[in-house]
């Protein structure tokens, strides 16, 4: 029997949609079927200038708008050459752990939802709630922030959102404890996980997977720490891994990576360096309002940005960063002008997506709700 | 006050209708379900006897009839499942042959 | 006369039911038409004083066994059934067959009509007469039944399951 | 920190490990390579492909053995039109390599990569739905992000664009 | 002719147990005329009906409330105090709602599966006592629509039939989330009745009565000075209880076991293609079985309505029902606080715990029962 699951069906996360051919309950062959979301970003990209790229990295992982923010910018940085504060490193390190507890709360609340357990979705979106009202508080929007900018941020943090953070990162831990209560410890949840959707490590390579799926499959591999960017070799954390290769084993990482995450946060709130937020290249950031409107130069720069853009010197960079569903990547190619040439987004949820027929033929119907619940897909990444 | 023939006479009726369906039908449900209309018939006319001869091993017989109808309807229909695997019918006609 | 009645109207529902049965070319309509003739049944039962047997028709017959056909036919996605010609044999042999059924029962009908009768709850077949009987005089046939039905389910389990995968698992 | 130039010049870069084993293996299959803003990108033979990504992948001191991406760029006017973009990482050097392959603008293909890397399968049907390249021996090609019944290759230079630009 | 008379009296009841039954009773007690009989069995009828009805609006009230305290909600509150009228609006959303009959659906079925759902759903609230009897006037009323000495059965019958509804529903919709849903429902039912059907034999055992009302008497008074004489501490049938509590569950479709409807999987299961006044029905159905199971529960292992009683008589004869009322909320709660806990199983785990773990269980409970039994006797 062919079963369509999707593209509207209560647990495939958005629009995807799963050819399913099934024997009683048996899945014999899954061929996922991607594009209901393709609104073609890339394409569009084209035709904006470099700054007015960012707003648009928001819309692709509206998960996790700020990482992708951040894998741009810093892909165009490169490409110009530009030297980044240190305040603004950190800040964007902070604001990206964040994002990712943010995003894996998501994926925790909806994952436990698909397979049954309805209160942890809610319990997650009430410490969701906190995370955005801090991104409110610092760029004004709650989802699409797009707060990096290329050469530092959009804004000084405000009075008071330092204090606000580190209430949120005490508060935090004793949460995650409350999701583990509910879930890890808990046989429903152990025979629903443990030993389901598995994919060995070679796999996991073969299949280009990356993020949690790479390291619930024993490859301890984090671009945060291997090849390091936007200051994150200042941090300390560590890497979880699990062995199994199985949604337990994703589950796990996940969480603990939360845990990590936080602490993260904690030690940029410690350590936050005093200091400019933005570079000095006055050619490609904005001035300061009370620069504009006391210095002729500031006012021709803004007025030039904003009207031709910033011309970036040819070239082309690839610049990944892990975001918290694996490595996400942006290809910027430059020719020159103050329009990108090609701008082309890795997506990790691409990759990851592709290893869900190999981790669920041959299982149950069931166990299908529970694999794309542990690779955590974004259809909007997806599509782009 | 109904006579006991009565129950005697709806039982024999059901019986027959078992028997004709058991005849006419083609699909090996349909079959196996005139099977136990038969076999419902036949309870009926001992729970009739049970009660004109004021025993209870009339109705005792019944229940043994339903315990092996049971049984007896879990098996068939198991061989029902396995021979609609090998063979992807269900109409009896195509099914005459032991060996495929 | 109420009495009367009442096994008239169950009786009529329980052949409208059987011949239903016969009639619809459906498997799962047939499957309903049996719940009925067996519901009716139960009605029956309960007019000759069997309360114990119309309870386990209901929960047996009725909940249990009928419920595995629709499942079955549910699973199978049984669709209508082609008529053909049935065989020569069962054409030879069954229609005599059942005319001499039929005669007899009308014999049956002539003959001993009114020679005996029964009222509602003539012979109350308590559960408690039933299940001493059932432990006392007829306790070798009861156990030899539950090794019937254990034998019956075990090779219902392995009959069922696939060959090739694991399975087994479910007994339905 | 200000920009380096780009290194374009293949004697200087035959320490990368890449460039080296590549050049051992088939001087001409390496059309050149550039060393720019520390990427290293290295321009293959259309025909070898799969074999340098097979030889990549068993590297035995840097395996390259895990594809990130597989992408493509339209220099519409000019010719050869288009670039097939691979990047490469070695997850045990923690070091990436970019692979490029130049092909014509008339009936563009090459080889798929699928089969060294099961992971390029999506990947090259993106490149084919969006730039029309086709590679031969891809088990699916299909448009994965467009109708079936799409006509054109949006991401083509060449591509009809409408209303604001 | 008065005998004859009472002779059909008695026979009328012959289909409706109700009325065999009752009329016996009521024969036997205080030798009320027919239009008596009949009028106090319409108005119990009635009330019972309003009240299961009510109940079940207000048990979904409840839960909606209950859940939505546990997961920092707060549930319905805007309509009327505390959200109370929201059953009421819920009720008349559903009736006006357009009824929606999908154009691919095998019509007959597809209508009358729902109906056949809440029918026998409300059935079996027919022999469920829910206290005492009490006096008015002349009048002798137990409070049950009547009192069959197979009273357990019969319920047992008529849950084993409601399947019906859903393994139909799920065929006649002819959607392919429905058919899966209505295959997982008919499987785990009766694997799951067998197990719930073995836990209740413990008791039987020890009470030596299919009727309920005998079953409940049994349970009076207390143990060792303080312990009440329930079925749970008395019987031992700790187990038992905590068999049939799973059974329960299995039976009624509530999460761990709601796989039939389990929206992330099937969408909405054997319900997929019903909408309005149609799906309303598997709604009531679902929540008076959860209402049925909870009284059975109450009256098997619970001790029924037995508890103190004080004040005048009229106090005396409510209070008993009070206390039959209490055990089946708190039984409620522990479904809807099991619904705010646990996640769904998988459906061939469902199945082996089901036949591997519960059975054996169930089987191995009731040879201690018997054992037990027999050596006291």
């Amino acid at each position: 029997m062919i079963l369509n699951m999707g593209p509207h069906h209560p647990s495939t996360h958005g629009v995807l949609r799963l050819i399913l051919e099934i024997d009683g309950e048996n899945i014999v062959r899954i061929m996922p079927d991607i594009g209901y979301l393709h609104t073609g970003i890339e394409k569009t990209c084209e035709a904006k200038f470099y700054q007015q790229v960012v707003p648009l990295t928001d819309r692709i992982d509206y998960l996790c708008p700020l990482t992708n923010n951040l894998c741009y910018v810093l892909a165009v940085e490169k490409l110009l050459g530009l030297e980044i504060p240190p305040k603004a490193q950190w800040m964007r390190v902070m604001l990206n752990e964040l994002t990712r507890i943010n995003s894996h709360l998501v994926w925790l609340g909806t994952h436990a939802l698909d397979i049954g357990a309805m209160t942890v979705f809610l319990y997650c979106f009430r410490e969701r709630e906190d995370i955005l009202r801090l991104f409110e508080m610092v760029s004004g929007q709650r989802m699409m922030t797009s707060y990096f900018r290329i050469g530092g941020l959009a804004l000084e943090p405000p009075l008071g959102f330092f204090e606000r953070v580190q209430d949120f990162a005490k508060r935090f831990p004793s949460k995650v404890d409350e999701y583990e209560n509910l879930l890890t410890g808990n046989p429903i949840w152990g025979m629903r996980t443990k030993g389901v959707a598995r994919i060995t490590a070679e796999d996991a390579i073969l299949l280009g997977a990356s993020g949690p799926t790479l390291r619930g499959s024993g490859v301890d591999f984090d671009l945060r720490r291997d090849i390091p960017y936007s200051g994150y070799e200042n941090f300390k954390f560590k890497v979880p891994v699990s062995q199994d290769g199985d949604v337990f084993a994703r589950y796990m990482c996940r969480v603990q990576e939360m845990r990590e995450s936080i602490a993260m946060v904690q030690q940029a709130v410690d350590g936050m360096p005093e200091g400019p937020i933005k570079a000095v290249a006055p050619k490609v950031i904005l001035p300061d309002r009370e620069m504009m409107k006391t210095q002729m130069e500031a006012l021709i720069y803004h007025f030039k940005i904003i009207t031709e853009g910033f011309a970036v010197p040819a070239g082309e960079v690839y610049q990944a960063v892990e975001s918290p569903r694996g490595e996400m990547g942006y290809y910027v190619v430059s020719d020159g002008t103050a329009k990108p040439y090609r701008i082309h987004m890795r997506s990790a949820c691409l990759a990851n997506l592709q290893a869900l027929p190999s981790m669920c033929e041959g299982r149950l119907l069931a166990d299908v709700v529970a694999a794309i619940g542990s690779i955590d897909i974004v259809l909007g990444e997806i599509d782009r | 006050m109904v006579p006991i023939s009565y129950y005697l006479v709806l039982s024999g009726i059901l019986f027959a209708c078992g028997v004709t369906g058991f005849l006419i039908k083609r699909n090996i449900i349909s079959i196996f379900m005139s099977i136990e209309l038969m076999l419902n018939g036949v309870n009926l006319s001992f729970v009739a006897f049970a009660a004109q001869w004021h025993a209870l091993s009339g109705q005792i017989f019944v229940f043994f009839v339903m315990v092996v109808a049971a049984a007896e309807a879990a098996v068939g229909l198991a061989i029902i499942i396995a021979v609609y695997r090998t063979r992807e019918t269900l109409n009896i006609d195509q099914v005459d042959l032991l060996k495929l | 006369m109420t009495h009367l009645i009442i096994f008239l109207f169950f009786g009529a529902l329980c052949l409208a039911g059987a011949v239903n049965l016969l009639v619809q070319r459906h498997p799962i309509n047939s499957a309903l038409s049996l719940v009925v003739v067996m519901g009716s049944l139960a009605v029956e039962y309960l007019l000759l004083g069997a309360e114990f047997v119309a309870a386990v028709q209901v929960i047996v017959y009725a909940g249990a066994v009928m419920v595995l056909f629709v499942f079955v036919i549910m699973l199978l996605n049984a669709g209508e059934e082609v008529r053909t010609k049935g065989s020569r044999v069962a054409m030879l042999f069954g229609i005599p067959g059942m005319l001499v059924g039929s005669a007899l029962v009308g014999w049956v009908l002539i003959e001993r009509t009114g020679s005996q009768t029964v009222a509602a709850g003539a012979l109350p077949g308590a559960p408690r007469t039933i299940g001493w009987l059932l432990f006392h005089n007829f306790l070798l046939p009861f156990e030899v039944t539950s090794i019937l039905v254990l034998i019956a389910i075990m090779g219902a389990v392995v009959l069922a399951s696939h060959p090739d995968t694991d399975s087994g698992k479910k007994k339905s | 920190m200000p920009l380096q130039p780009a290194i374009t010049d293949l004697e200087q870069l035959k320490n990368h490990p890449a460039v080296a084993k590549l050049m051992a293996w088939n001087p001409a299959a390496v059309e050149g390579a550039k060393f720019d803003r520390d990427e290293m990108s290295i321009y293959l033979e259309r025909s070898c492909i799969r074999d340098a990504c097979v030889l990549l992948r068993e590297d035995a001191d840097c395996p390259f053995n895990y594809l990130a991406d597989v992408t493509c760029v339209d220099w519409f006017p000019s010719e050869p039109r288009f670039e097939v973009v691979y990047h490469l990482l070695s997850i045990s050097r923690k070091e990436r390599v970019r692979l490029k392959v130049r092909l014509e603008g008339s009936s563009p293909a090459l080889d798929s990569v699928t089969a060294v890397w099961p992971a390029a399968n999506y990947f090259e049907r993106e490149v084919f739905d969006l730039f029309g390249v086709r590679f031969s021996g891809h088990p699916y090609l299909r448009r994965l992000l467009m109708p079936e019944d799409w006509e054109g290759h949006p991401l083509r230079k060449d591509y009809p664009v409408e209303g604001y630009r | 002719m008065q005998e004859r008379g009472r002779d059909d009296l008695t026979s009328v009841g012959g289909p409706v147990l109700s009325a065999v039954e009752g009329t016996r009773a009521l024969l036997r007690n205080n030798a009320l005329n027919i239009t008596t009989f009949i009028i106090v069995s319409l108005i119990k009828t009635v009330l019972a009906l309003f009240v299961l009805l009510t109940a079940v609006a207000y048990t979904v009230w409840l839960e909606r409330k209950v859940v939505g305290h546990m997961q920092n909600r707060w549930g319905p509150t805007r309509v009327g105090p505390f959200g109370l009228l929201q059953p009421l609006a819920d009720g008349v959303k559903f009736l006006f709602k357009e009824d929606l009959t999908p154009p691919h659906v095998y019509k007959p079925l597809y209508i009358a599966a729902p109906m056949i759902a809440v029918i026998f759903a409300l059935t079996s609230i027919a022999v469920i006592p829910v206290g005492n009897s009490i006096t008015l006037g002349s009048l002798h009323i137990p409070l049950q629509i009547t009192d069959v000495n197979i009273g357990l059965l019969i319920i047992l019958g008529v849950t084993s039939l409601g399947v019906y509804g859903v393994a139909l529903a799920g065929w006649s919709s002819n959607s392919k989330y429905s058919l899966l849903g209505g295959l997982r429902a008919s499987a785990q039912m009766i694997s799951y009745e067998i197990s719930l059907g073995l836990s209740l034999v413990g008791v039987l055992m020890l009470t030596g009565s299919f009727s309920l009302r005998d079953i409940v008497d049994t349970q009076g008074g207390t143990f060792w000075g303080f312990i009440p004489r329930w079925n749970i501490f008395y019987g031992g049938q700790f187990i038992a209880f905590f068999i049939y509590l799973i059974s329960a569950y299995a039976e009624t479709n509530r999460i761990p076991f709601d796989l039939p409807e389990a929206e992330t999987e099937l969408v909405a299961g054997y319900h997929t293609e019903y909408s309005a006044m149609k799906f309303a029905m598997f709604f009531m159905a679902e929540y008076a079985n959860m209402i049925t199971v909870a009284a059975v529960a109450s009256l098997l292992f619970l001790g029924g309505w037995h508890g103190p009683v004080v004040g005048p008589p009229i106090l005396r004869a409510l209070l008993p029902v009070f206390w039959f009322v209490l055990r089946i909320f708190g039984f409620l709660f522990v479904y809807i606080w099991v619904r705010g806990t646990l996640p769904r199983f998988r459906y061939d785990q469902l199945m082996a715990f089901g036949w591997k773990f519960l059975l054996p269980l169930a089987i191995a409970n009731l040879l201690v029962t018997a054992l037990v039994v027999a050596l006291r006797a």
